[in-house]
């Protein structure tokens, strides 16, 4: 599956020059589970992302679904209903609006782009007026902070779930029919309706799911942070596809997947952490990341021309 | 083993905050380095670039890199509750600066936004004569701008020859450019003369944005106030524009205060009190 | 029975009205060509009974009950497989997901994962029962035009179908090839598939078929009988009674003019071409010949300047060429790729914008385009390959297949070539059209310049040739002159050639 | 040109509605005037968007380079240079670094999602850096808000800048053999360079023109506001791209070009004005620009469809 590794090679070269700069800080096992927890958010959103990029869509609105699905379920908790429901009302709204993307997209033929541009600025609008535009805090029980903030056996619950969501996406995706079915729709999508595969439905599957890990993800960082604000997921948007991105420069054929994603959440992850623990100022985090990013991205191609 | 670390070395003092690009944030982190650095302590400035989200993380970080300190600055703390409790646990003390106070912090020092929006707004409502058109320009996700904008509303409760016009978000980042064609629009609908009396602002940029507008449109008599004390606001009030006033925050104060209250723990004294306030003042012509 | 019934089949694009109340009547067992110049209409007709295009009107019965085929679906489930004319492949899947594209893949026992080993096991079996070897665990993209017809055919097989039908399969096949197609074909026939066969080669048509339809601007001119179907017949038919100039072959006195070309030594890094040197002179055509996976394609593209090189040396008049598409064009050398859709055409854009890409620099005063000019140009060269299209501002995704070949030919045409690279030139089209093309390129040879001729078919080459190169596992393997040669001699040199790379 | 009117029709539509709802102030030649100056931001940050697109690659830097542009512009305004300086520098960088971003990218053929997303984040991180984070706005003499705040004739000097840019690069893209090879490379690379065109060179260009115009925008939005915040042209990259989407549904082949983008600016800045002066919340503009866009969207293409 993975053959190029280039972008591996570099990602393995930056834990190795963090674990010599700041041996006793970045390179333990608590500060692994800490980055474990902190990319959870970046890759459960990105997963979404790795699918409609599977069927060659773009989503623009998982920032604003994370942030409506961030202060859907804090508002569910304040008003004292049970952790399962507050979990699963967003991700029901998440998959329904997702699907609704989807919809449009497929049954107009419209650019996916400008669609869930629009959607996003419709959910933002919308969880504007949803939470009078403040946080929502008060009142959040305890209970409500189970998932975002409890260990089981020393590893965060979020880390779990994260490594869970990307274990059965990946499996789909890569080992099931569905996933195929999924690149064939982006890599040929004449061919695909061609030969009888309902483009349509799976492009409508994909935003659907993407919706609903956005969706999710925000409930999931509002249980982190025992609040939600509402525009708090915003700034997933750009680091999601990022990560997408990142991932696909790990395959040889270059489409989005899920481990690529994962490991491109991991990148931006451990560059923070990293930098941050070396106490370098914020401006100068930011160049050498960006610079960081554009070796990784010419290493790899450098190694594969030399293959 | 952890005050084993803390006492041999510097002590390590992290700053963090999301919108150092804010002027009068960048004020107050500015004083508070300096400030540290006086101490002789090592502070360590973090930025998220406007992701409120994100500084969870970078506090996590900073919690596991055992800093003697954390100051959060102009951050709603409940974003970081969890951050809190973990720092409590390794027994790191947690600030806040233009913050607000909840459980397990040590202290926060700021202004009173309640106060300033008090004070701005009687001064304006005193200006308009008790009656006239307002139009507000605000950005509620902020806690700090959200309370001020509460005392408006309850003060224009009290106040029922005000009428609001409309009231409307500004959007950040680029908030005077998006004010300023906001009031470029609303004076064109809003064109005859006693039609907008005043423009409140929740802060300095969405006035300075709102006056340019005025000016431009050589439209008399509407009064503009902000509230921060932003240089650029300032000298707009100092060499006469439409902004007739605004609160300087004193924003250097409130990092002496979270200074002075850092070196009291670091000692082992208590602070002096949980919430601290640095006087804000008026500024008009 | 019949299998299949179309009863007064329309279908308009726009305006235009592309298949005008089409009745044929396809019978068990039976296999039914369909032939007729470029834009007539066949591949559209294709694409209604497969579902891909929605008809304007008209019926369909099936087994001689009404059938909505509305989709490739229904006409899947009804038995119906298609090979259509440009290749319906997923690129960066590998032979083995291309092969599962339209049928369900094997699950594993547990029902959840693919079954890859299956998939191999059966795959092989496949390749094994029908003779075929392509390289399965490759993507797509890297298989060669007729690997991918090859890849193509096979998936076909892999369903049980009552109907198979093959838009234009053997123009990217080379006769070997070709050979083996037409014995799944009658094997097909022998278990009592239909089959609908789609072919601009008449040899074809006539040797394979039991009943040939003949269309003409989108209408049935006549339907013969296998005993009716000759050659002849045939062109009288699709052209309206004009029939096509056979010409007769004209072997030039090579007057060893000047020497236009000079490849020797090619290598190519990619290993594809590892030894090809000829010369081309002016005033001759030169066929290059060469079994598929020759290197004939990589070396006109390692001439060309797209290709990198490892060794050996061009020259173009004398003079190195500086081995890149813009310098070779500007140096008088102009190149007609194979596969028109990848390397030739932009298919959103239209004919206009295609045709006048590699010369648009000198339609222009000052950078800005003189537009009238232009099109005076363009209109003047799809009236010399008679183009069938709406007028010159049509996208040429909307053009048939043999329209978009007639477009990539003059597209080179506008450049005013001295030097012709024309790698299958003439796939997909009409004959008609093909002995045009000849003409014209014996034409500009006889003003002194020189056209190098590749392609799969031998009948062609020996037909246009002056002199004829042979190409064998990426070398150049023997140069005759083309008096009184036979197929079987060109044959026999490939194949003895490929024999002795294997013992190497 | 134009081939596809239903875009153009829910456009005309939005602007007949407001008319009727507001005669008054908006269908006044003043606010006619006040909007073409408030989208001439967009437009020309768009237009270099645009051209990007058309050789079918991404910059997302723009925003970065724009906030850049506007705070070079500003300090040498500060220190005393006469405005010709003041804009030609922070162009001749943008020029350049936009080349740079094309640079990477042909060279090493890498996506240019991540390397211009890398690249947004080192110029952040420098424009950071070089104002200290504050904003600049202290000396800035009168003669540099000259171009952002003069009429000319009644008319913005802003607004007369956008339509020339408008003029340029439309006469370029549609009737120069420039624009007719830029659009040959986005069609198909690979056939674009067998027809002999420097593929590479043109997408250099492209990124280049790119670059220069943000600069551009956010040098003549930092005269405009007599100011420079350094992450004040961020905001502008979302809305450049809605533009430029927008653009591409008016014309048949559904390709990024300049009349599109100015079109899907003027709808943009229309939406946003008409409804601050029909005086609707915040929070309700954004879920009715968004429902509009969509709408407009679908309009389209049932028109394309009944065709
Ligand atoms: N999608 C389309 N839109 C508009 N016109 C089309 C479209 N597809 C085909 N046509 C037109 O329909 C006519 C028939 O085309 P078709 O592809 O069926 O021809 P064909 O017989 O297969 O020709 P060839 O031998 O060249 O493949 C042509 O004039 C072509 O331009
Ligand atoms: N992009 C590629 N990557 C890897 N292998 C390739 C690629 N393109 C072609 N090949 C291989 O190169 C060999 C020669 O190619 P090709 O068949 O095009 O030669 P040719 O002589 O032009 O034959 P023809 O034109 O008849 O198909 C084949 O074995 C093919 O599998
Ligand atoms: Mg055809
Ligand atoms: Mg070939």
């Amino acid at each position: 599956m993975i053959s190029s590794y280039g972008t591996i090679i570099a990602g393995v070269a930056i834990i190795v020059i963090f674990s010599i700069l700041s041996p006793g800080s970045f390179a333990t096992i608590d500060n692994l589970i800490n980055i474990t927890r902190q990319i959870s958010f970046l890759v459960i959103i990105g997963v979404g992302a790795t699918l409609v990029m599977a069927v060659k869509e773009f989503d623009l609105s998982i920032g604003a679904m994370a942030s409506l699905g961030g202060v859907i379920a804090a508002k569910m908790a304040a008003s004292g209903l049970p952790l399962v429901l507050c979990l699963l009302v967003p991700v029901i709204a998440g998959f329904v609006i997702g699907f609704m993307n989807g919809a449009i997209v497929t049954k107009f033929k419209v650019l996916s782009f400008v669609t869930t541009l629009a959607m996003g600025t419709i959910l933002g609008g919308f969880t504007f007026w949803f939470t009078g535009g403040s946080t929502i805090f008060e009142n959040i029980p305890d209970s409500f902070k189970f998932i975002g903030q409890t260990n089981v056996g020393g590893i965060p619950m979020l880390s779990i779930i994260m490594f869970a969501i990307v274990l059965v996406f990946w499996y789909i995706m890569s080992q099931m029919s569905f996933g195929r079915r999924i690149y064939a729709v982006g890599g040929n999508e004449k061919a695909s309706m061609i030969s009888g595969i309902n483009i349509k439905g799976f492009k409508n599957i994909a935003f659907a799911l993407c919706g609903m890990l956005a969706a999710l993800t925000g409930a999931l960082l509002a249980s982190r942070l025992g609040s939600a604000h509402p525009t708090g997921g915003n700034g997933f948007f750009l680091n999601a596809y990022a990560a997408v991105f990142l991932g696909m420069t790990i395959v040889k054929n270059g489409v989005p997947n899920i481990l690529g994603t994962l490991f491109g959440a991991a990148i931006i992850g451990i560059m923070a952490n990293g930098l941050t623990i070396l106490e370098i100022p914020t401006f100068l985090q930011d160049v050498i990341t960006g610079m960081i990013i554009i070796a990784a991205l010419i290493i790899q191609k450098l190694g594969r021309d030399v293959k | 083993k952890e005050t084993e670390g803390k006492k041999s070395e510097t002590k390590k003092v992290a700053i963090l905050t999301p919108f150092l690009s804010s002027v009068t944030t960048k004020q107050m982190v500015d004083e508070l380095e300096k400030g540290a650095k006086e101490k002789g302590w090592k502070p360590n400035v973090i930025d998220t670039n406007g992701d409120v989200s994100a500084m969870a993380s970078r506090m996590e970080d900073v919690i596991s890199s055992n800093v003697s300190a954390i100051v959060i600055v102009s951050t709603d703390p409940n974003q970081v509750k969890a951050q809190i409790k973990l720092a409590n646990e390794k027994k790191i003390p947690v600030f806040g600066a233009d913050s607000s106070y909840i459980d397990g912090m040590a202290l926060n020092a700021t202004s009173d936004n309640e106060a300033m929006s008090k004070m701005i707004t009687e001064h304006l409502f005193e200006q308009m004569g008790g009656k006239g058109n307002l139009i507000v320009f605000t950005h509620r996700p902020h806690p700090g701008v959200l309370k001020r904008t509460e005392i408006l509303d309850k003060m224009l409760k009290e106040n029922p020859g005000i009428k609001v016009v409309t009231e409307q978000e500004i959007k950040v980042p680029g908030p005077i450019e998006n004010a300023r064609q906001q009031m470029e629009n609303l004076l064109l609908s809003n064109s005859g003369k006693d039609s907008i009396t005043a423009v409140w602002a929740g802060w300095d940029e969405p006035a300075i944005g709102a006056a340019q507008a005025i000016q431009a449109a050589n439209r008399e008599g509407i009064i503009v106030t902000g509230i921060d004390g932003n240089s650029q606001a300032v000298d707009m009030i100092e060499k006469g524009s439409p902004i007739s006033a605004t609160v300087k925050q004193n924003f250097v104060g409130m990092s002496k205060i979270v200074i002075e209250q850092i070196e009291k723990v670091f000692s082992g004294k208590e602070v002096d009190d949980k919430e601290m306030y640095a006087p804000a003042e008026l500024i008009q012509k | 029975m019949t299998l299949l019934r179309i009863e007064n089949i329309s279908k308009k694009f726009g305006s235009h009205l592309a298949l005008d109340s089409i009745n044929i009547a396809i019978e068990p067992g039976e296999i039914h060509a369909l032939v007729g110049e470029n834009g007539a209409g066949k591949s559209t007709l294709i694409k209604i009974l497969t579902g891909v295009y929605e008809r304007t009107d008209g019926k369909i019965f099936w087994e001689d009950k009404e059938a909505d085929i509305e989709s490739p679906r229904d006409a899947h489930a009804l038995g119906i497989n298609a090979i259509h004319q440009d290749r319906q492949l997923v690129p960066y899947f590998t032979g083995y997901e291309n092969l599962y594209l339209n049928i369900d893949y094997p699950l594993k026992k547990s029902k959840l994962g693919i079954d890859w080993k299956k998939i191999k096991e059966d795959a092989e079996l496949l390749q094994d029962a029908w003779g075929i070897k392509i390289p399965l665990d490759r993507p797509v993209s890297e298989l060669t035009p007729s690997e991918r017809t090859l890849l193509e055919i096979l998936r076909s097989m892999m369903s049980q179908s009552k109907l198979l039908i093959l838009d234009e399969p053997t123009a990217s096949l080379t006769d070997k090839e070709s050979e083996l197609l037409f014995g799944f074909i009658q094997k097909l026939k022998a278990r009592g598939v239909s089959i609908i066969y789609i072919s601009h080669r008449l040899e074809e048509v006539t040797m394979l078929s039991d009943r040939v339809t003949v269309l003409m601007g989108g209408k049935v001119m006549v339907t013969l009988e296998k005993d009716e179907v000759t050659k002849e017949e045939l062109i009288q038919n699709m052209t309206g009674g004009q029939g096509v100039a056979l010409k007769e072959k004209t072997v030039r006195a090579s007057k060893r003019a000047e020497k236009l070309l000079e490849v020797a030594n090619l290598k190519t890094r990619d290993g594809m071409v590892k030894g090809a040197s000829f010369e081309v002179y002016s005033g001759e055509v030169l066929g290059i010949y060469g079994l598929a996976g020759a290197g004939r394609t990589e070396c006109l593209e390692a001439i060309y300047g797209f290709r990198d090189l490892e060794s050996g040396s061009v020259k173009v008049k004398g003079t190195p060429a500086l081995l890149n598409p813009a310098r070779s064009i500007a140096s008088g050398m102009v190149l007609i790729p194979e596969n028109r859709h990848e390397d030739a055409l932009i298919m959103e854009n239209n004919l206009l914008e295609n045709m006048t890409l590699p010369v648009i620099q000198s339609l222009t005063k000052k950078g800005v385009v003189q537009k009238k000019l232009e099109r005076e140009k363009v209109q003047q060269e799809m009236k010399r390959f008679a183009v069938k299209a709406v007028s010159e501002e049509q996208p040429v995704s909307e053009l048939s297949g043999g329209n978009q070949q007639k477009v990539v030919f003059a597209k080179a045409l506008l450049c005013n070539p001295d030097i012709y690279l024309c790698d299958e030139p003439t796939q997909a089209v009409d004959v008609k059209t093909r002995s045009e093309i000849h003409q014209f390129l014996h034409g500009q040879a006889g003003q002194g310049k020189g056209v190098v001729f590749v392609s799969s078919d031998l009948y062609e080459i020996l037909e246009v040739s002056d002199r004829i190169v042979v190409f064998s596992e990426g070398k150049t393997v023997a140069d005759l002159q083309n008096k009184d040669l036979s197929p079987g001699q060109i044959l026999d040199i490939c194949y003895h050639f490929q024999k002795e790379a294997v013992f190497n």
